[in-house]
């Protein structure tokens, strides 16, 4: 079979996978994530089978919610990120001018800042909390697909078969969708996916530095920066299993991601 | 070449826009969102009347449009203002770390983009093949690990248990430059041949570098192997293998050459990121560069020093990309300038 | 001089793209190679230099003066191209490195060839090849994209010709210019075969061209060859029914386009001749065995109907 | 060709092999993430700054070595009048900084000069109760205070009121960071947030017995870095590590082979605080269910690997004389549920409140901790705790600005004293700084008395009576007083575990 192919089933298969369990993943395991217990840094048993962690939850039933939440975040991320950057690109698009020149501006200057700086920055402000992580995360993807959608716009702002919607009355949103929108999905696929990927990463970034989503929420981000406190003691399943997850989920948006942006190649 | 000038021109001036606007933005933001720097500073502790007192030295009791346009005033004198936290000039402080950060990133940089064009290219090569899919899968998963637990593994394994490396710090103290020349420590222990030094400094940048540049590294790969696939496809190659020219020549310089300048222009935008700070590699190897900084800065709410880093930082990106057009402009002569 | 025989080009996907096409090209001549696009004219011109994707499997021999081409290894091939074998591809708009000066394209072939002169002798042989495609000599210090196309593609010539090759290929040399930069180059193909008494592969698909410069034609059709001979007997009184229906669509010999009208049968691939399920004297016979290529008429032909 | 490319090759390697002098055999480096912020006395509030300076400087009054009780310095003696408004120091003679410059009792007016015009972040502590001062004589210095204040002594003996050197500028703080000293060591080399490096005063008057040569003292940014640092020989000695690193260090053989870890108490306090203007928290009744329902070994068990941590039953800490242990030592879940379903909740109508903690301030064990108190709570089946953090200057904030209901904090002493565990808890003065707005005249008369008197078995007495309103009106749940735990080589001699300060004065090899 085309390796390529491989590359993208195999993005698929994980992606399908995290999606699954964040979906039934509760349905899996016996325990509450966030109940604590006696039995604490257990090792890896039959009824612990990622043993637990140092308040003695189970880290399976935490690994499997974190799917949940991990996704839950990168995704708002995310659509917030696409929803902003298109609106902006659109606005400035359309308008042109100088709230184009303004807006652009803006977004350049957004663009070369690290994500992680702007990610930290809002959250030191806006408080930790999922929706807040969230869009202190997007803040980071807005230019992106602001850049997208603007050069979308103008390409076809002037073209005859928008002037006709017009005259036939039309209603903007569906010119936007059928002109703007339909037109940069291939692109924005591949984008999506790998900006997905990011997001999980910058939150892990984020918890590591105590910024991220508050405990007790299962989270792999958080449980592995905790985990890796770890590392010099005995308990490796503290940090390996979250950090498994965090790396087959990345590395299944990165896949799909990569396939998808070469494709459009 | 006029047409170049004009633009830069143009650049430069909008720049100067940019940098306004987020400098304001930036001003207001830490005035309307909680947190003060009196509080921060004094943890709590301090009376109420203690607090006013502190306020009204720090001239934080002003309108914020006194405020605002006193900040404006020091910046065209040159003054970025003093560090409510240190009582330092924030130009000085900024100036001792940039070099680290500035270090940091240039080694980086270097072997990430040595690793990731020429895999990148190698792997373009082989498009397809099982050496191109390993090595695509070998990026993406350096990509996939996060870079802080990367790093500590690093320094368990490198540090603690084989010993190669010292875990943190730019250098020994002991072997600190006393003379600041460029406040790179490679090239200043080298200029004034102390190589004992060269070496400690060497010794001290490779675990935070290496992990620095993992991630890099694939950001860099992929787009190399993107564009080389797409210049390979093209006419111009086959026609120059035609000409019996060397499979390393077609490669490496005819279709490079055309495929460098999207690639070179990510690995400036990368490079002007990193001057921000590689804060989580900073934060895991104590290195002392701009990312922790400002971190460290934004915990205690110090404004004059979260204002400055961001204009200095702002001032550095925009140079940078300027410096990017002008480098492709040279480089590809059929970019016009409007 | 040049003599091509028994070659099968199998590309990695399974596909054979060309059978059994054999043919010589003397010193001085012009061969055209005609047929539709996707009838494996321009396979057989890259396989002739072997830049054919890797894992293509090309079977045969091809004889360039008293050197067998094909089983050179790669590194003595790459010394044959360029030097043995000059090449001009179809889009002059993309054939030169738009980021590197005309001077250096010509620079590296001598590098590559290990020409070891004095870099005044070197320039020497520049201009006069620049004369040859009467372009003024400074032009050799623009970039491609300072050049018309019809000028890159005199280019094109003059970097294939500045090792004397023994053989020029021109794959679609026209196809790309305007109706002007297409005389000049049409020239420049018959200046060239007496001025460097090479023997030319012409590809095309354009007739008029063929009418223009060629002394042999071979029509293929579907990775054969249905007819060969000279270029006289092929425009003026074709034999194999293709051949035939090809010079019919176009009366005037000047007509660029190149396709056969609606034909009401199916076009489909059967064991034997390809053309069989187009043909309007198609028999039995000829959809279940190959028709091999013989002399008949003056010229080889590959068809049953006129071999009987 | 072959040739060349492998000795490039090995030279890099053959560098990276050859040994680096780095750290000398004479110094003891130290570890640590505190980071020093200004050094001058009259702005400098934080502990690394303080430390600095205490070991770099001298004050009238210091501690002995591993106590809490102030003993003279700079100072031979001390005269206080009968109404304890009066202190007369009497200075020793010829003490000099390094720059040549003796201390006399000017020096000393002129350093509290800088604090009273100054008005940098500590000076309150010194404005608050000094009336006025002045240079009696050249070895004489006299203080006048406001009111009778008992633990002026200990206020003498923090850094704010140091005599300084005639580089700190009059008018201004001092900006630069190397100043002449007067203490046992000075400061050789210093880098901001990266490392000081500090070596014996020669001129220091008891030079002969500091057997210190050089201390080194790097910052780090995460206590992780510092135990590996540590591990791998970098660093001698450090008291920034985790608890579970300190725990391994304590119980791993090969750890202990090397490393010797000294404990001691200190006098860091945590506790919740309840902001009792804030509903449910205004009803005293629900504070003290919520009294009831925590239990601390608990707390220390799961939260800090049931180390460094002590219970404690009062806001002042166990150590301290004036100590009562006054809140109940057992959870009681019954009484619990009684109060709350006094104030009117029950099963079916629980009680929803929001827990508190800042993020990261206080290490990553709090984050436990604060899992840890909502399951105790939440025990009961009445109540329902929703765990909230932010980070440290949104928390002060959300503090001061009264959102904060049911929080966790720390507290610090600036001076060792009861009294600095109980006004600025207690006293209406200084409600609204730690968040509790806890308001009540009786207890502000009686905090006032204990504060100016002198004798210290009538103070004894007197703070017995205040911890018995902490008890009856609760706004604050004390949980447990830290012990404070060095790591160190066993190479390394001279290891005080201070209370107070950590005297690098002392470390040798």
């Amino acid at each position: 079979m085309n390796l390529k192919k491989i590359q993208l089933y195999i993005g698929i298969f994980i992606v399908a996978m995290l999606f699954f369990i964040a979906v039934f993943g509760p349905l899996l395991t016996p325990y509450d994530p966030i109940a604590i217990s006696n039995a604490t840094f257990s090792s890896p048993s039959l009824s612990h089978i990622f043993g637990t962690d140092a308040l003695g939850r189970d880290i399976f039933s935490r690994v499997l919610y974190g799917a949940r939440i991990s996704l839950l975040v990168s995704l708002l991320a995310v659509f917030i990120g696409v929803a902003l950057g298109t609106f902006l690109g659109l606005i400035a698009g359309f308008f042109g001018g100088k709230i184009d020149k303004f807006i652009v501006l803006l977004m350049d200057a957004m663009y070369a800042f690290p994500g992680l700086l702007l990610a930290i920055t809002f959250t030191a402000f806006l408080g930790q909390g999922i929706r807040n992580v969230a869009f202190a995360i997007a803040i980071a993807f807005v230019p992106t697909y602001f850049r997208l959608v603007r050069n979308q716009v103008l390409s076809i702002k002037n073209e005859p078969f928008v002037e006709a919607t017009k005259v036939f009355k039309v209603p903007l949103w569906k010119t936007v969708f059928i002109y703007v929108f339909l037109p940069v999905v291939p692109t924005l696929a591949g984008i999506l996916a790998l900006s997905i990927g990011d997001a999980i990463l910058t939150e892990a970034g984020l918890s590591y530095l105590g910024l991220g989503v508050p405990p007790p929420t299962p989270d792999w981000g958080a449980d592995l920066s905790t985990g890796q406190h770890y590392i010099l003691q005995d308990y490796w399943w503290c940090f390996l299993f979250p950090g498994i997850a965090i790396f087959l989920a990345v590395l299944g948006f990165a896949l799909i991601g990569d396939y998808l942006s070469e494709e459009k190649l | 070449m006029k047409g170049l000038l004009k633009y830069i021109g143009y650049r430069l001036l909008s720049s100067v826009v940019m940098v306004f606007i987020m400098v304001t933005l930036v001003f207001f933001l830490l005035r309307v969102l909680p947190g003060d720097p009196v509080q921060a500073l004094t943890g709590g502790k301090a009376p109420p009347e203690v607090v006013r007192q502190l306020k009204e030295q720090l001239g934080l009791n002003l309108p914020i449009y006194k405020q605002y346009f006193r900040f404006f005033s020091d910046i065209f004198h040159g003054n970025l203002g003093n560090s409510i936290v240190t009582g330092e000039s924030v130009k000085s402080e900024l100036l001792e770390r940039f070099p680290a950060t500035l270090e940091l990133a240039l080694v980086s940089v270097i072997l990430a983009a040595g690793g990731g064009i020429i895999l990148g290219i190698e792997s373009a090569k082989r498009e397809g093949t099982l050496f191109d899919f390993i090595a695509k899968l070998v990026a993406l998963s350096f990509y996939a690990i996060p870079i802080f637990f990367v790093g500590i593994v690093m320094q368990y394994i490198f540090g603690v248990k084989l010993g190669w490396f010292p875990i943190s710090g730019r250098i020994d103290p002991l072997n600190e430059p006393d003379k600041v020349i460029s406040g790179l420590y490679l090239l200043d222990t080298l200029l004034t041949r102390n190589f004992e030094g060269f070496v400690d400094a060497l010794k001290h940048i490779v675990l935070p570098a290496f992990s620095l540049a993992l991630v890099l590294f694939s950001v860099i790969y992929r787009i190399t192997r993107g564009n080389m696939i797409l210049q390979l496809k093209k006419e111009y190659v086959k026609a120059a293998r035609a000409r019996g020219l060397k499979e390393r020549k077609v490669v490496y310089y005819h279709a490079f050459k055309n495929a460098f300048i999207p690639i070179f222009t990510l690995i400036g935008l990368q490079f002007a990121s990193l001057l921000g700070g590689a804060i989580l590699t900073e934060n895991v190897f104590s290195w002392p560069g701009l990312g922790s900084y400002l971190i460290d800065r934004i915990g205690y709410r110090d404004f004059p020093a979260i204002q400055g880093a961001i204009l200095f930082y702002a001032v550095i990106v925009v140079f940078i990309s300027i410096g990017i057009d002008i480098i492709c402009a040279l480089i590809n002569p059929k970019i016009k300038y409007e | 001089m040049i003599k091509v025989d028994g070659l099968d080009i199998i590309y990695p996907n399974g596909f054979n793209a060309v059978s059994d096409i054999g043919f010589e090209i003397g010193k001085k001549e012009v061969f055209a190679l005609v047929g539709e696009s996707g009838c494996g004219k321009s396979t057989t011109a890259h396989a002739l230099i072997k830049l054919l994707p890797k894992g293509t499997e090309i079977k045969g021999s091809f004889m360039l003066g008293d050197k067998e081409i094909f089983s050179l290894k790669e590194k003595d091939t790459r010394g044959v191209r360029g030097k043995d074998i000059g090449m001009v591809f179809q889009d002059p708009l993309n054939a030169l490195n738009p980021l590197v000066k005309i001077k250096e394209h010509f620079f590296e072939i001598f590098v590559a060839h290990k020409v070891k002169e004095k870099r005044e002798k070197l320039l020497e042989r520049i201009k006069f090849l620049f004369d040859f495609i009467d372009l003024p000599f400074e032009r050799v210090d623009a970039y491609p994209f300072e050049l018309s196309g019809g000028q890159r593609q005199r280019v094109m010539f003059a970097l294939a010709l500045v090792m004397n090759p023994s053989l020029l290929i021109l794959d679609e040399p026209t196809t790309a210019l305007d109706v002007l930069a297409q005389k000049k180059v049409l020239g420049l193909i018959r200046r060239a075969k007496e001025e460097f008494s090479s023997a030319t592969l012409l590809i095309t698909h354009d007739m008029g061209v063929v009418n223009e410069v060629a002394d042999k034609v071979a029509v293929m059709y579907k990775g054969r060859i249905m007819e060969m001979g000279r270029k006289d007997q092929i425009l003026y009184s074709p034999v194999h029914p293709y051949t035939k229906l090809l010079i019919s669509c176009v009366p005037k010999f000047n007509v660029k386009d190149l396709s056969i009208p609606e034909i009401p049968i199916d076009d489909y691939d059967v064991d034997g001749c390809s053309f069989a399920p187009r043909c309007h004297l198609a028999k039995d016979r000829c959809f279940a065995e190959k028709p091999e290529s013989k002399f008949k008429h003056g010229r080889r032909v590959a068809c049953f109907e006129i071999q009987n | 060709m072959v040739k060349k490319r492998l000795f490039a090759l090995a030279l890099p390697m053959f560098l990276l092999s050859s040994a680096v002098a780095g750290t000398k055999k004479d110094t003891v480096t130290i570890g640590t993430l505190d980071k020093w912020k200004v050094l001058d006395p009259a702005k400098a509030y934080d502990v690394m700054s303080c430390n600095l300076m205490q070991n770099t400087l001298v004050g009238l009054y210091g501690y002995k070595p591993g106590s809490t009780v102030p003993e003279p310095a700079l100072a031979s003696s001390v005269d206080i009048s009968k109404d304890g408004k009066t202190y007369v120091f009497h200075l020793k003679k010829g003490m000099i900084f390094t720059n040549g410059d003796e201390i006399t009792a000017d020096t000393v007016k002129k350093a509290w000069d800088r604090v009273f015009k100054l008005k940098g972040d500590p000076a309150f502590l010194l404005t608050g109760v000094v009336e006025s001062y002045k240079a009696k004589d050249k070895y004489v210095f006299e203080v006048k205070l406001k009111y009778p204040f008992a633990p002026f002594l200990s206020v003498v003996a923090f850094t704010v009121a140091y005599p300084v050197p005639s580089v700190f500028p009059e008018n201004s703080f001092f900006k630069g960071d190397k100043y002449p000293a007067s203490g046992p060591l000075m400061i050789k080399k210093i880098k901001r947030d990266r490392y000081v490096y500090l070596t014996k005063n020669p001129k220091y008057f008891d030079y002969k017995n500091v057997e210190t040569k050089k201390v080194l003292i790097r910052q780090y940014q995460n206590a992780q870095t510092i135990r590996l640092a540590l591990e791998k020989g970098d660093i001698d000695m450090s008291s920034s590590l985790t608890t579970l690193d300190i725990r391994d260090f304590m119980t791993n053989p090969k750890l202990k082979e090397k490393f010797r870890v000294y404990v001691s108490p200190s006098f860091v306090i945590s506790y919740i605080v309840f902001n009792v203007k804030k509903k449910p928290f205004n009803n005293p009744k629900i504070r003290k269910a919520i009294a009831y329902l925590v239990n601390r070994g608990e707390i220390k068990k799961f939260a800090y690997n049931d180390i460094l941590r002590e219970d404690l039953y009062s806001m002042i800490p166990k150590n301290m004389w004036g100590y009562k242990p006054v809140f109940n030592k057992k959870p009681d879940v019954q009484k619990a549920v009684k109060l709350l379903a006094e104030a009117g909740f029950t099963k079916e109508h629980p009680l929803k409140i929001n827990y508190w903690y800042p993020a990261g301030h206080y290490g990553t064990d709090v984050e436990k901790e604060a899992q840890i108190i909502k399951s105790q709570l939440e025990k009961t089946g009445v109540i329902k705790v929703t765990v909230k953090t932010t980070e440290w200057p949104t928390y002060l904030d959300y503090m001061t600005k009264g959102v904060l209901g049911m929080f966790r904090l720390g507290w610090a002493p600036d001076y060792i004293d009861p009294d600095n565990y109980v006004y600025p808890f207690l006293h209406s003065k200084a409600d609204a700084s730690l968040g509790s707005f806890y308001k009540n005249p009786e207890l502000d008369k009686l905090i006032e008395k204990a504060r100016s008197e002198s004798d210290k078995k009538k103070r004894e007495e007197l703070y017995a009576k205040i911890q018995e309103y902490l008890w009856k009106d609760a706004p604050y749940i004390p949980l447990h007083q830290t012990e404070s735990a060095i790591v160190a080589d066993k190479k390394v001699k001279g290891v005080t575990n201070d209370p107070v300060y950590p005297r690098y004065y002392l470390l040798h090899k």
